[in-house]
């Protein structure tokens, strides 16, 4: 348990200096080479944390929102002039944000703690219920697996759907005429 | 490699071949990732992701202008339409069985291929779906640039 | 207030928050989009880190294991569903956005959100 | 056999169908004709629904003690699936002719349709997590709606839509994650089951505020408003028709319901909050629209202020509730926010459509350069009037008998300063409508307009349909008032009886 936390940390830290660094820096690249470094780690620590099918999703899914953001960032000229607004504004900001985080600190102290969760208690849980059933009544013996395409197959159905809408959404931006005839001036 | 495909010629002969091997092998490790998704971690979102990666990596090194020249633009919908259909079938399937989404084939023995009912095919199902839509994405934003409009 | 137990929660919180920071503060699109992803990971992760269980096994039996002792110590499979699923919805409005911010970008010729509400005039 | 599914399966198949059919070129009247068989099968099977009793659906057959997904039919859940039904009937109508205006037919129903099938989805699931995946589908087609006609503007509003959503979406995934945590389920009833045990934790204060940030901000609640103006104008007018009538309350008011009434039990706390939200919603939205000149802005604003006196008034039902006070009281409030939240669909989406109609004509929105639209338009300036009288709660109208409950409720509950302000509320809105009335539909036609003529029977036969709902839905309320209201205001009332209905103890 305590090398896992070690671990762990080591993960979440190098992933919190990837993700300021990316949003600070100047250059779109290397924000962008950042964030997927980000994702990397969050791959690590998928399988530090007995995830093996979330770390394969996550880092092919990463590979290709890496590729998909540099061709759209590498041949486009930026000149953002990232001039802070306005000092005021931006420690408000700082503040309300830093006021979020606090009060997660006060109220995560009734979750359940870390490593610990109601699923390896004995009081009878959802998840409990799959793992239960999973194989005999499922067959498949990858208990994710069976979650996601039996018991939630319906959610699947729903997960599946929303990849359908972003294609066709993504194509309707793209199209080059939206309207026919004579547009809205406005 | 992003200029030259920028400007539609692709890369070298011999990397358009070497790439055209390292699709095909990609594409059966993305194939066994989506069948064996019951048995190992995998399945048909990761796999799918693979697949397209394999299409993905023959555009970049072919170039845009030829891959115009054999890709419609209505293809990756197409496909992610009817992959998406054939996992609602299979749902409706269950229903005309008794229950929407019920696992209404035989359940096979753990650890085979053949196990686990609906799930092997829903996961293939998914596997196509999720490679058509990523590399119809990935396609619609680096090679179409502009789709033209078709009046239905 | 939080021990040690609860640390990663608040880890995966301030991860979070950083991303919220991006999409208050930054003008850029394409730095809007990153912190969106930013934001979908530390989502991810939180999810990740209530279901793990200390010294927990991955939830995928193997020939070896005994089903009843294994049961005893796989995590918690369900988030894990879920992320996988939270994962590819992150993705879908991944390609949306990107697409409106090319289509953005093709018509004013900058990512500057600042610039673009001005050219709009 | 179950019917509870098809209200996803029709519409996700009819979307899925879209992609291939534009691959073979059919004719456009096939692809008209699918879209309008499909809204009106789906209409008539969630009236249908209306006379059954109250069931759960377990998907998969997965029930207790193996919790899978279920679909519920409740009071609440059959109002709100009749008012999306209808709606989106009227909607697809209407499209038949406007969207000429657009390219990619295809493109525009399967977005449509997913869509319906995603607010169909949040409506019915039992499944906290589920209702996350339908949103999200919802709210992904509604973003590339409002995108529908790629101009900058409509680009622009677009991304801001879609970059609010999506955080609004990851504090609602938040809040999910933690009442997994907590309960160790994800099934809306079996957490109402454990809600009791832990209320007091201040753990439940932050699942609460993640929940009303998320859902607050897809109905755009004050604070969180944004967006709203600039994405409902931009989008074709029956999507605005769509968005601001029904997108907005199953997304968000619906949910929040559900949640805070029969999930977590409603409490003094979340019955102010609802109040607050409510009655600052009701009151800035009016004042914003009242400067407006662009027509379809100003409705979007409306719909801000209009869903605040949902809000509110359900804020006050709940509060007597909770507080103990008399049961009557509280049914009549609740009774009429529902009223109100369903007369706003029918007069928002026709104010929509109408602006839609004259927009089609005229090519403009904005209301100066109108001008005495109702003489060479006469359909649509009837229906036009008949929206927005009713809008202002003027008799005999819908909106007037809604406001005028809304009005006793608040009046009876005690709270004498907030019935004062929602009669103000409602003469800025007559305010703002009689500007309408004053530039559009009366006035000199102006020169450029002289030929203009009604779009023709498809775009005017749903907005004569909508004019009457208008004035049959005050009319004949008590005709129809026990079949709609009266199981969804019991299902309200009635609170974490929502568990024990469905888990059966």
């Amino acid at each position: 348990m305590t090398a896992i936390l070690i671990g762990l940390f080591a993960l979440l830290i190098f992933m919190i200096v990837a993700c300021l660094i990316a949003i600070e820096t100047r250059d779109l690249l290397s924000a962008v080479v950042c964030v997927g470094a980000a994702g990397f780690g969050l791959a690590l620590a998928d399988l530090l944390l007995s995830a093996p099918d979330l770390a394969l999703t996550q880092m092919v899914v990463e590979f290709i929102c890496v590729v998909v953001l540099i061709r759209v960032v590498v041949t486009r000229q930026d000149h953002t002039h990232e001039t802070p607004k306005d000092t005021f504004a931006l420690a408000a900001v700082v503040l309300c944000l830093g006021l979020f985080l606090a009060a997660c600190g006060f109220t995560f102290a009734a979750l359940r703690p870390f490593g610990a969760p109601l699923f390896a208690g004995p009081e009878p849980t959802m998840a409990g219920q799959y793992v239960a059933h999973g194989l005999p009544d499922t067959g498949a013996v990858n208990y994710v697996t069976s979650i996601l395409l039996d018991f939630r197959g319906y959610d699947t159905l729903g997960e599946a759907t929303v990849i359908f809408v972003s294609i066709i959404g993504a194509y309707a931006v793209l199209r080059s005429v939206g309207r026919i005839g004579h547009a809205s001036h406005k | 490699m992003q200029a030259t495909s920028e400007s539609g010629g692709g890369l070298s002969p011999i990397v358009k071949t070497v790439a055209r091997w390292m699709a095909g092998f990609i594409l059966v490790f993305g194939l066994s990732v989506v069948l064996y998704g019951h048995l190992t971690p995998g399945g048909g979102f990761a796999g799918g992701v693979v697949l397209s990666a394999a299409f993905i990596l023959v555009v970049l090194s072919h170039g845009r202008r030829e891959v115009l020249q054999i890709l419609s633009e209505r293809a990756p919908t197409i496909y992610d339409g009817l992959a998406a259909l054939a996992f609602l079938l299979l749902a409706v399937l269950g229903y005309a069985a008794g229950g929407f989404f019920l696992n209404f084939l035989p359940k096979g023995q753990p650890f085979q291929l053949w196990s686990g009912g609906i799930i092997p095919l829903c996961n293939l199902a998914i596997g196509v779906k999720v490679g058509a839509c990523l590399f119809g994405v990935f396609a619609a934003l680096a090679v179409f640039r502009h789709l033209h409009q078709r009046s239905a | 207030m939080p021990t040690l137990d609860h640390l990663p929660y608040l880890f995966a919180m301030l991860l979070f928050v950083i991303g919220l920071y991006a999409i208050v503060a930054k003008k850029n699109l394409v730095k809007l989009i990153l912190g969106l992803i930013v934001i979908e990971y530390a989502v991810n992760l939180f999810l990740l880190l209530l279901g793990y269980r200390g010294g927990g096994v991955a939830p995928i039996l193997t020939r070896r294991d005994a089903p009843a002792e294994f049961l005893a110590r796989t995590v918690d499979p369900l988030p894990q569903a879920l992320i996988l699923t939270a994962i590819v919805i992150g993705l879908g409005t991944l390609a949306l956005v990107t697409a409106l911010a090319l289509r953005l970008y093709d018509r004013y010729g900058t990512f500057d959100i600042t610039e673009i509400k001005k050219l709009k005039g | 056999m179950e019917t509870l599914p098809l209200f996803i399966a029709i519409p996700l198949a009819v979307a899925f169908l879209f992609p291939v059919f534009e691959k073979l070129s059919l004719r456009r009247a096939l692809l008209d004709g699918l879209a309008v068989l499909a809204t009106a099968a789906l209409l008539a099977g969630s009236l249908g629904l209306l006379a059954q009793p109250d069931r759960v659906y377990w998907i998969g057959g997965w029930a207790p003690p193996v919790t899978g997904i279920n679909l519920v039919s409740d009071g609440l859940s059959r109002l709100m699936l009749v008012v999306v039904q209808a709606i989106s009937f009227f909607s697809i109508v209407f499209s038949l002719r406007y969207m000429d205006r657009y390219s990619s037919r295809g493109f525009y129903y399967g977005l449509f349709f997913l869509l319906l099938a995603g607010m169909n989805g949040v409506v019915l699931t039992g499944d906290l997590f589920n209702l996350f995946v339908f949103i999200e589908i919802a709210a992904i087609a509604s973003y590339a709606l409002v995108a529908f006609g790629c101009e900058s503007e409509e680009l622009e509003a677009s991304f801001k839509y879609l970059v609010l959503g999506s955080v609004s979406s990851a504090f609602i995934l938040l809040g999910v994650g933690m009442l997994y945590n907590l309960t160790g389920t994800l099934n809306m009833a079996e957490v109402a089951a454990k809600a009791p045990a832990l209320s007091g934790l201040p753990i439940m204060a932050m699942v609460g505020a993640c929940f009303l940030f998320g859902f607050g901000l897809k109905a755009a609640m004050v604070p969180f408003h944004a967006w709203l103006p600039d994405a409902h104008p931009s989008a074709p007018a029956p999507i605005s028709a769509m968005l601001s009538g029904v997108l907005i309350k199953a997304g968000g008011v619906y949910v929040l319901f559900r949640l805070f009434f029969s999930v977590f039990g409603m409490d003094l706390l979340y019955a102010r909050v609802f109040m607050a939200l409510g009655a600052v919603s009701m009151l800035i939205g009016v004042l914003l629209a009242v400067g407006q000149w662009d027509f379809k802005r100003l409705l979007a604003y409306h719909s801000i202020s209009q869903m605040g006196y949902v809000l509110l008034s359900v804020g006050v039902g709940g509060e007597v509730l909770a507080r103990g006070g008399p049961t009557p009281v509280a049914a009549l409030a609740v009774f009429a926010g529902l009223f109100h939240l369903v007369n706003h669909a029918a007069f928002k989406s026709l104010l929509f459509l109408c602006s839609g109609s004259m927009e089609y004509v005229t090519g403009t929105r904005q209301l100066a350069e109108m001008g005495g639209l109702s003489r060479p338009m006469p359909l649509t300036g009837l229906a036009c009037r008949v929206a927005a009288l009713s809008i202002s709660g003027i008799p005999p109208f819908n909106g007037f008998w809604s406001k005028l409950l809304i009005i006793i409720a608040i009046v009876q509950a005690g709270h004498y300063a907030l019935a004062a302000l929602t009669v103000l509320v409602s003469f800025l809105t007559l305010l703002s409508f009689i500007k309408v009335q004053r530039y559009a539909l009366e006035g000199p036609l102006p020169e450029l307009l002289r030929s203009v003529r009604e779009a023709g029977l498809a775009m005017s036969l749903p907005l004569l349909a909508l004019a009457a709902l208008c004035l049959l839905g005050g009319l004949l309320l008590p005709l129809y008032a026990g079949a709609l209201f009266t199981p969804a205001q019991e299902a309200m009332l009635s609170g974490l009886n929502y568990a024990r209905a469905i888990l059966g103890g």
